[in-house]
């Protein structure tokens, strides 16, 4: 009993640090409040005041960037680690950034789709921005306890956001099975965190990471608390056998609020595994990395064949997010490698690459499909046969999207993706994970290619082009199609993002 | 066995065969009760383990909030509060199955990790509403703060899916 | 550097391409295909000339590259080379003349007419190439001009299966051939003629002789040898003039000329030398059989041919350089004209059988006699070319079985053997044939009134007619032949003369195989002559009895040629198609299908029901966490 | 105390759970089970607390937020099923399949320009 | 440094997308004489860079472009030519030019010439790029390049009859070759990940020092591997017959002329003389599949029924050619398989123009529909169909036969890695091969261009040969016979090129 609580000073609170956050707050409760007292219809205000706040928190982020600051931190006294729960540094700053990009766009897709459906407008914005501050902090915390919370904030929101649809049969039962797996899968990882907890007697990342290096610890408990905190965040990821959720989810929610799960949701995941793993079990990597690695290759399988035979746009969106999340696992799987030179912190560059890239041209593709479902509500994948007549702009932005997916030229973007989760594979020396991609990515082609190729194909009837796409829609689309075709022929910015990640993560 | 594992074994047992009873009671309203039960009873263990401030607050967050919540949503599902549709034979044996395994395994690893362990409750502080409270002020700022985001998030999720609920029953008539 | 050797091939490509081009302006066409041989004979004689003055020489044009033995575009002016050109030229100035009225109605006659062209050109080329590979290019592209012309007529379903026939079984030895080529190249470090010769006697062994071997392989199918010798009867339905230029004088002799060309390799080796002697044995005699029961006036010839040449690779076999081609170049005249007259009377009768002839010297006087020169010349009979030719290498054979030579004297033997049981059976086909068809009763279609033919075909038939006479006296001065047909190369090639380590016996009579050769002529002959009046001016063929069906499917080997090449062949296609889509490709399918079939099993765990996926959750917890703390 | 008695009603308690998440139709009764499983993460939480003697008492603030989690899960779960019974009129998780992907896929269409 | 080789795809991607955005009333024949010009303008270029190419040093890499691109990956925009890629450029450039100029006049059944045309210049990008690179990832970014544009010429140009038929070979295709190149890239960066570069130059002037034999061994398993696909080489050709058979013209000439060639063309600058030991390794198991292949494709042509089918066949066949050249590992094979390529290239093109031009006039390729006697009724077309089959059977003094000697002449006298015995064997059944080779092309003549014109009389009225179809054939038959009359031309340039990627930089 070194330290006595009595005699801890008050901690202090580094508010730059944690401006991202609590811009984003400050935005939800304007967003809420600001409902109340505007016009039913004036659904645009709360858009502008939303964008505004999310686009204030990202240049926060901007300003911190390069920066490493701690906050929240336990009394450093001689010989104890200095155990922050709130720390900023280059992972979280990139993860935060990802996040409240991906925020801003669902926020702009959402516009559109609060009109359409008729969605409360301010609760609708309030939520997402509660769920991406959730996801804000999540990318920050150093201690389990915040680590949970901040999952369970990203994750109650979202429960609400896909029932959000009136009259709307699939999206009661969508929120339902969301909400069941997601507490359950919290609860076996709240267990896992407890386990943690009874090995090393700390909840501070830093610290439980001091307490598995030493050899005496309690090594079962430990294995089995690992795994199971592994396995909330595998839920979010989507990480097959936890994926069952996404599909009838993503089916029965908001197009706009589907996009949010797959990408900021998702982000947020990741980077709780990233942390979770890279900083608290890093002497562990020889149970969660072939853990990760088995998942992965699962993942993208199943991910990949479940999305074969699709026909409904968003459940074939929704597979192809599973097989993608699989391959975002593949550089973690080998990081425990053991090969020489393969540290954590590259296998966590190429992770965070594959997320940029991915998080933007799955944004346009699903961004798209907010567009066309305007005019075809049954949002079958007929529904898309010559789309290139039809909304041609559209349809160029949504074949590019998906190419970037399939990872083929002229998506050259998503053709650096597969590149770096390869890369990560070979060079870990994991052959068969190597092999897997190889053999998904042309699963994966086969359907992203069927669907490009009936945007080009000629449409049933004859429709005059239309080019009439919502401001707010098309500014999303065309950001995120922009950073595409951006990161297509200058990938460097998202691929050098890491350099020093091995040090801040060691 | 002491007279605090005697305490502590009684509590458990109670605790367990309530939640035998949560999980098998036909009656809905039932298990809702048994659960009070249970929870109750782990407030005692809680109280036993000398967290005193968790144990009030499970009683009073779970045995007062929740399960007047819970026996509320069951009225307001208009559920039949006789018993409920039976699973069937070989679904409860499945999860009879995956539940035995689940136990089996937890108790292996504690067992391999904790065997012989003991408390010594003497010399742990008691973990009144000062102890706990302070830490949760001093050193866990952080979460407590995003808590409040959380409970307002489900707050506000909550009144938005219950009033799309209403909105679109009058839309209905 | 002689700018006439390159023009000898330009001249007749040249023409053959502008041939094309004129289209069908026939008259301009004809002009052409006779000016093409006719300039290069000129040229021809000009370089044999230059040669005569100068010397023999190699020319090196250009070398390529290859990474391996360079191939070096070089052309050789000797004696050999030229004297063959000549002959080339000469006998496809008198077809192309011919083929002017002999084709005078057929549509097809420009494009036939450049295609001689072409093939003149590239026998030519054959003829004066130095490196090997040069040398094939001419050689395949004269079996590519063949397998055209056999199929002229196109529409007729034996003259398409004749062509394809002709152009695989020679493709298949030209293979060999090419294998052939690497194998001196390699020990030479050259495909030139003129470093082979020099180098390659110096490696004699084994790997020579199986490089040998490989190249007869090539000659057996371009001189229609045996065992690839069954195309060359087939190819009888081209249009007789083709038949009389390409398969009598010179495409089928190319073989001949080949072995001639590579003659200090060959000697060099022996077993090579045995191997082509027994070949030629079994050809020149079964061949002869064959022709003797033949219906086909070509037939008989085209039999005929195969033997004939079997007689030349003999004469090569045993040491007999001079005999050998000096049959060649007798050869090439009186089977020329043979043809020629065989085409004249087809021409004039409507059909290749005889058994719709006969009489026709009185009808034909012109005709039969140009063409009883050619058949006394085919049978030995002196003092015509093809009696001193044959008996020079008869001697040779003796020579070389009694003294020695550059082959083991069993191979001599055999050659001699064959040669002389041959000579008896050459008397009996040709007296055959001339019986059939140039004398007794007049078998013709009613209405059809044969006549000589007209000047155009006329003029060939006497122009072969010459040297098929004085050739036969010219070879009695001694050595002429011999230099003229010498092949060393002196200057630049490097080369000494041959390495000659065996006495050519050259051209002359030598007694006593003379005498046994006149006897069995005369008995051949007399033989056919006394069954044809036992049995009253009928086909003495006839009374070969079941023999004769034998000798006449040329002793059953296309048969079984079908039975074990074509057909596992077709079956072998068959199967592989088959396979390709359901084995090969299977897996393919197989793959796309489990991926949509693993789909499949993925949609069906996605049932909507939430505690369904539960239980795949927690179900997989406690595998992972069992896994995890067994396997850590 | 020996450790091992919180633990092992923890694990009784956490797999009671796991069995009645599995075995229950009703969507309430599903969430009462997962009640049981939180509550079984609380004791653990505890007894770790106590075991370590934790002077930061992570335990038992985690046990707190635990709870608090617990609340807010079970007022939004209850909010969830109430939506759920209004539009299908029923909480029992069988009959609900409007997510069945089964009939959908069964038809997909090929892709022909 | 030369801007040459970079505006030479600066052009044709430029007249893509010039076309891709030019309104849609764009007149067809408008687009396609835009195409012609493009093309031209390509060709022109290439034509400079011939001329502008030092024909006394062709072992080295000439007009060098080499500008830093994706550092993170050690990516470089390195172009350059050698005597070995020069040749190739000149065929790809000719090729699309002829293509181009085919469309003005044959317009496709299903229209849409401007998307062809811009298709096909995107085309040219990759192809061109391929055989420019000096840098692995480039390379391979290149060559997927071309996968997408292909499969939409292939299912939506190609046979008209056959909707299902061709959408179903395009996909078998791109899968196909899609597995393959994600196999090679996974080759590449094992190579990159353990030799620190990924610049050809570099690495074959390191001649595969400092990779291990495992390492070697494995990268040459996946780079051969996945290039085999493409070449490709027996069993795993069979998406070639279908997708060539159902192809449009233009489809197959590209197909067959330039993109199997990318596969051969990668064996040699690539798996050649970056991992040399390797290959080695594997060199008698891929010069029995060649040998294989040679065989199984002229037995499979043997018993075809279609002529387009069989011309697909027979490349089989002769890429096995190809193949066993390069697997001799001797300068004789290597030079004998780029010229077999490019002699294909031309041949084989000629032959599926031929084979398309067939088709447009009689509806139909199956040789038993055609029936006979095409000598009667078009004699020009069955002319050229015969000097196409004559030349493809690999006839002395025409183009085909120098790459078939070469590479026999490599078995002949193979490296090391081959034993001689086995070598030799596989020679003979090589040579056996190419009987069989001259049987089936005559068969194709024996039972199309010969024989009773029997059918006519009932087909409307045929024009032979027109104006503008001589236009573009001519090119294909001069080089036919240039090739073949003057290998000197592209061997002196190939050989010391060869030699230097043989030999380790040279």
């Amino acid at each position: 009993m070194t330290l006595q609580p009595a005699d801890a000073v008050a901690q202090s609170v580094d508010w730059a640090a944690l401006a991202p956050p609590a811009l984003v707050v400050l935005t939800a409760l304007a967003a809420l409040v600001s409902d109340l007292w505007l016009p039913r219809r004036a659904a645009r205000v709360l858009t502008a005041v939303s964008v505004a706040g999310v686009a204030a928190a990202l240049v926060a982020v901007g300003l911190l960037w390069g920066e490493v600051r701690g906050t929240f931190c336990l009394p450093a006294e001689s010989g104890e680690l200095p155990a922050c729960s709130y720390v900023v540094n280059e992972v979280t700053l990139v993860f935060q950034a990802v996040v409240l990009a991906g925020t801003l766009l669902v926020l702009l897709l959402a516009a559109a789709e609060v009109r359409e459906h008729d969605l409360p407008a301010g609760e609708l914005h309030f939520l997402v921005l509660a769920a991406t501050v959730g996801a804000l902090t999540l990318a920050a915390a150093r201690d389990l306890a915040t680590l949970v919370v901040a999952l369970e904030v990203v994750s109650l929101p979202a429960f609400a956001l896909v029932g959000l649809r009136r009259g709307h049969l699939r999206g009661a039962e969508a929120a339902l099975t969301f909400f069941l797996v997601s507490v359950v899968s919290v609860a076996v990882m709240l267990y896992g965190v407890g386990l943690v907890y009874g090995a090393t007697g700390h909840l501070h990342l830093d610290r439980i990471a001091a307490a598995l290096a030493d050899p005496g610890v309690r090594t079962p408990v430990a294995t089995a608390g690992v795994l199971l905190t592994l396995v909330g965040l595998a839920f979010k990821i989507g990480a097959v056998p936890f994926h069952a959720w996404i599909p009838d989810t993503y089916a029965g929610a908001p197009v706009s609020v589907a996009a949010y799960l797959s990408v900021v949701s998702k982000a947020a995941g990741l980077v709780g595994l990233v942390v979770v793993v890279g900083q608290a079990f890093p002497t562990y990597s020889d149970v969660w990395g072939p853990a990760v690695a088995v998942f992965a290759v699962l993942t993208m399988t199943v991910g990949n064949v479940g999305a074969l035979r699709q026909r409904s746009a968003v459940r074939l969106l929704a597979w192809s997010s599973i097989a993608q999340s699989g391959y975002l696992l593949v550089p973690l799987g080998v990081a425990s490698s053991g090969v020489e030179g393969v540290v954590l912190g590259d296998a966590l560059s190429a992770t965070v690459a594959y997320l940029c890239i991915y998080a933007a041209v799955n944004l346009a593709a699903f961004g798209v499909v907010t567009v066309v479902s305007r005019n075809r509500p049954a949002g079958d994948l007929a529904d898309y046969r010559g789309l290139v007549r039809t909304e041609p702009v559209s349809a160029l932005a949504l074949g590019f999207a998906l190419l970037c997916l399939a990872g083929l030229p002229p998506g050259v973007a998503g053709l650096w993706a597969k590149v770096v989760v390869l890369d990560a594979a070979v060079s870990g020396g994991a052959g068969w994970l190597a092999v897997a991609v190889v053999v998904n990515t042309v699963i994966g082609l086969a359907y992203y290619l069927r669907w490009t190729a009936l945007l080009f194909a000629t449409p049933r009837d004859a429709v005059p082009p239309s080019y009439d796409v919502p401001l707010a829609s098309a500014v999303a689309v065309g950001l995120a199609v922009s950073v595409g075709v951006v990161l297509s022929v200058l990938p460097q910015p998202v691929l050098g993002l890491t350099s020093s990640w091995a040090v801040l993560l060691g | 066995m002491t007279g605090v594992e005697t305490a502590f074994a009684l509590l458990g047992l109670v605790a367990v065969g309530s939640g035998v009873l949560v999980v098998t009671s036909p009656q809905l309203v039932h298990a809702g009760l048994w659960l009070a039960v249970s929870l109750a009873a782990l407030a005692g263990c809680y109280l036993l383990l000398t967290a005193e401030f968790v144990a009030w607050v499970q009683v009073l967050i779970y045995v007062g909030a929740v399960i007047v919540v819970v026996l509320f949503a069951l009225m307001l599902t208009r559920a039949p509060t006789g018993p409920s549709a039976e699973s069937s034979v070989a679904r409860r044996a499945v999860a009879a199955a995956v539940a035995t395994a689940t136990a089996g395994v937890l108790l292996a690893v504690l067992q391999a990790g904790f065997a012989g362990e003991v408390v010594d409750l003497d010399a742990v502080e008691v973990g009144g509403a000062t102890a706990t409270g302070g830490a949760l002020f001093r050193i866990w700022v952080l979460p407590f703060e995003v808590l409040s985001v959380l409970l307002l998030a489900a707050l506000v999720g909550a009144i938005t899916l219950s009033r799309r609920t209403t909105d679109h029953e009058e839309s209905e008539r | 550097m002689s700018p006439l050797v390159p023009l000898l091939v330009l001249v007749p490509v040249a023409t053959a391409a502008a041939g094309l081009v004129v289209g069908r302006r026939r008259v301009l066409a004809r002009i052409l295909a006779v000016t093409g041989p006719a300039v290069a004979l000129l040229v021809a004689v000009a370089a044999a000339w230059e040669v005569g003055v100068d010397g023999p020489r190699v020319d090196v044009w250009s070398v390529v590259p290859t990474g391996w033995v360079p191939i070096a575009v070089a052309t050789r002016a000797d004696g050999l080379g030229l004297t063959v050109a000549v002959m080339v030229a000469t006998v496809a100035l008198a077809v192309q003349l011919y083929s002017t009225e002999y084709l005078r109605e057929d549509p097809r006659y420009p494009s036939y007419a450049a295609l001689v062209s072409l093939f003149t050109a590239a026998m030519l080329l054959v003829v004066v190439a130095d490196d090997l590979v040069v040398l094939l290019v001419g050689w395949e592209v004269m079996g590519l001009c063949s397998y055209a012309l056999i199929g002229h007529h196109w529409e007729l379903a034996e003259a398409r299966a004749a062509a394809v026939k002709a152009f695989v079984v020679t493709r298949l030895g030209d293979v060999g051939l090419l294998f052939g080529i690497f194998v001196l190249g390699d020990l030479a470090g050259s495909f030139q003629v003129s470093r082979i010769a020099v180098e390659v006697p110096e490696l004699a062994g084994a790997t020579l002789t199986v490089g040998l071997l490989l190249v007869l392989l090539g000659v057996v199918g371009k001189s229609a040898q045996v065992p690839l010798h069954v195309w060359l009867p087939d190819a009888m339905v081209g249009p007789t003039p083709v038949s009389a230029l390409i398969h009598a004088a010179t495409m089928v002799a190319a073989g001949v000329f080949l072995v001639a060309r590579l003659y200090d390799a060959f000697l060099a080796s022996a077993g090579a030398l045995a191997v082509l002697a027994v070949l030629a044995s079994v050809t020149m005699l079964g061949a002869a059989l064959a022709a003797l029961a033949q219906d086909d006036l070509k037939r008989v010839l085209a039999w005929s041919t195969s033997s004939q040449l079997a007689y030349m690779l003999g004469g090569l076999a045993v040491g007999g350089y001079t005999a050998g081609l000096f049959h060649l170049l007798a050869h090439a005249a009186f089977k020329a004209l043979l043809f020629l007259a065989a085409g004249a009377v087809i021409h004039a009768v409507g059909t290749n059988l005889m058994a719709g002839m006969g009489g026709l010297s009185r009808r034909m006087p012109l005709t039969a006699s140009t063409a009883g020169i050619g058949l006394l010349a085919l049978a030995g009979v002196p003092p015509l070319a093809g009696f001193v030719s044959k008996e020079s290498i008869l001697g040779a054979a003796e020579e070389a079985a009694l003294h020695g030579g550059p082959l083991p004297a069993w191979a001599a033997w055999v050659v001699l053997v064959a040669g002389l049981a041959t000579v008896l059976v050459t008397a009996a086909y040709v007296t055959r044939a001339w019986t059939l068809t140039f004398v007794g009763p007049d078998r013709t279609a009613p209405g059809s009134r044969p006549h000589d033919p007209p000047r155009a075909m006329a003029v060939p038939l006497v122009a072969l007619a010459v040297p098929t006479v004085v050739l036969g006296v010219l070879a009695l001065v001694p050595d002429v032949i011999a230099s003229v047909l010498d092949r060393a190369v002196g200057a630049d090639g490097a080369a000494g003369p041959p390495a000659a380590a065996v006495a050519d016996p050259g051209v002359g009579l030598t007694p006593a195989t003379t005498v046994l050769s006149l006897l069995l002529v005369a008995v051949g002959a007399g033989l056919v002559l006394a069954e044809r009046s036992r049995i009253r001016g009928g086909d003495p063929a006839a009374s070969l009895g079941g023999l004769r069906r034998v000798l006449a499917g040329g002793f059953g080997v296309d048969a079984a040629y079908d039975a074990v090449v074509v057909r596992p062949v077709r079956a072998a296609a068959r199967l592989v198609v088959a396979g390709d889509s359901q084995v090969v490709h299977a897996y393919v399918t197989g793959a796309g299908r489990a991926a949509r079939g693993l789909g499949g099993l993925v949609h069906r765990a996605q049932t909507g029901r939430v505690q369904g996926y539960l239980a795949g959750v927690l179900g997989v917890v406690v595998l992972l966490v069992v896994a995890g703390v067994v396997l850590a | 105390m020996r450790l091992a008695f919180p633990l092992v009603v923890s694990a009784l308690l956490f797999s009671l759970g796991v069995y009645g998440v599995l075995a229950r139709r009703n969507a309430v009764l599903v969430l009462m089970a997962v009640e049981l499983m939180l509550a079984a993460v609380g004791l653990n939480l505890v007894a770790f607390d106590a075991y370590w003697a934790d002077a930061l008492h992570g335990g038992q603030v985690l046990t707190l937020f635990v709870i608090t989690i617990a609340a807010a899960e079970i007022g939004l779960g209850l909010a969830i099923v109430l939506l759920v019974f209004r539009e299908r009129g029923t909480a029992d998780l069988d009959r609900l399949d409007a997510l069945d992907e089964r009939a959908e896929v069964a038809a997909a269409p090929e892709a022909a320009p | 440094m030369s801007r040459l080789l970079p505006l030479a795809l600066a052009v044709p991607l430029a007249g893509s997308v010039l076309l891709t955005v030019l309104p849609r009333r764009t007149g067809d024949k408008a687009a396609a004489w835009l195409g012609v010009a493009l093309s031209a303008a390509t060709f022109g270029v290439v034509l400079a860079v011939a001329a502008a190419f030092d024909r006394t040093r062709p072992q080295q890499a000439q007009l060098e472009t080499d500008l830093p691109w994706v550092p993170a990956f050690g990516l470089r925009f390195h172009l350059g030519v050698d005597g070995v890629s020069l040749p190739f450029l000149v065929l790809t450039a000719l090729l699309i030019l002829c293509c181009c100029v085919y469309t003005v006049r044959v317009r496709p059944v299903a229209g849409r010439v401007k998307a062809l045309t811009a298709l096909v210049l995107l085309l040219e990008v990759g192809m061109l790029g391929t055989f420019m690179a000096l840098d692995l990832l480039l390379f391979f970014l290149f060559f997927e390049v071309v996968l997408v544009p292909m499969w939409f010429v292939i299912a939506w140009w190609g046979d008209p009859q056959d909707r299902a038929g061709r959408t179903t070979a395009a996909t078998t295709f791109i899968l196909y070759t899609l597995a393959g190149s994600a196999l090679m890239l996974a080759g590449f960066l094992l190579v990159g990940g353990q030799s620190g570069t990924l610049d050809l130059v570099e690495l074959a002037s390191r001649s595969g020092e400092g990779l291990t034999p495992r390492v070697q061994l494995l990268a040459a398993l996946a780079i051969v591997g996945g290039l085999s696909v493409k070449v490709p080489l027996w069993p795993l050709h069979t998406w070639l017959p279908d997708a060539h058979a159902k192809a449009p013209t233009v489809g197959s000439v590209l197909l067959a002329g330039v993109l199997l060639k990318m596969g051969s063309y990668g064996l040699v600058r690539v798996a050649l003389p970056v991992v040399p030991e390797g290959v080695a390794r594997i060199a008698p198991w891929l010069a029995g599949l060649a040998v294989v292949g040679i065989v199984y494709g002229s037995l499979a042509c043997l018993a075809q029924r279609d002529l387009k089918r069989l011309v697909a066949y027979s490349s089989v066949g002769h890429m096995g050619f190809v193949v066993l050249g390069v697997a001799t590992l001797t300068p004789a094979g290597v030079n004998g398989s780029i010229y077999a390529g490019l002699a294909h290239g031309v041949i084989t093109g000629l032959l599926f123009v031929l084979a398309g031009a067939i088709k447009d006039r009689h509806g139909t390729t199956e040789l038993a529909a055609l029936g006979g006697g095409l000598y009667a009724r078009l004699p020009r077309l069955g002319a050229l169909l015969a000097f196409a089959c004559v030349a493809s059977l690999g006839l002395p003094g025409l183009a085909g036969f120098w790459g078939e000697m070469l590479s026999l002449a490599g078995a002949f006298r193979p490296s090391e890695a081959l034993q001689r015995p086995y070598s030799l064997v596989l020679m003979a059944v090589a040579g056996a091969g190419a009987v069989l080779t001259a049987a089936y092309l005559l068969m194709v003549v024996r039972r199309v261009c010969q024989g009773r014109d029997d059918i006519g009389a009932r087909l409307p009225v045929l024009g032979d040969v027109t104006t503008h179809e001589a236009t573009v054939w001519s090119p294909l038959v001069v080089l036919t016979l240039v090739l073949g009359l003057w290998p000197g031309l592209v061997l002196t340039m190939t050989d010391p090129a060869v030699k230097a990627l043989l030999g380790g930089g040279g």
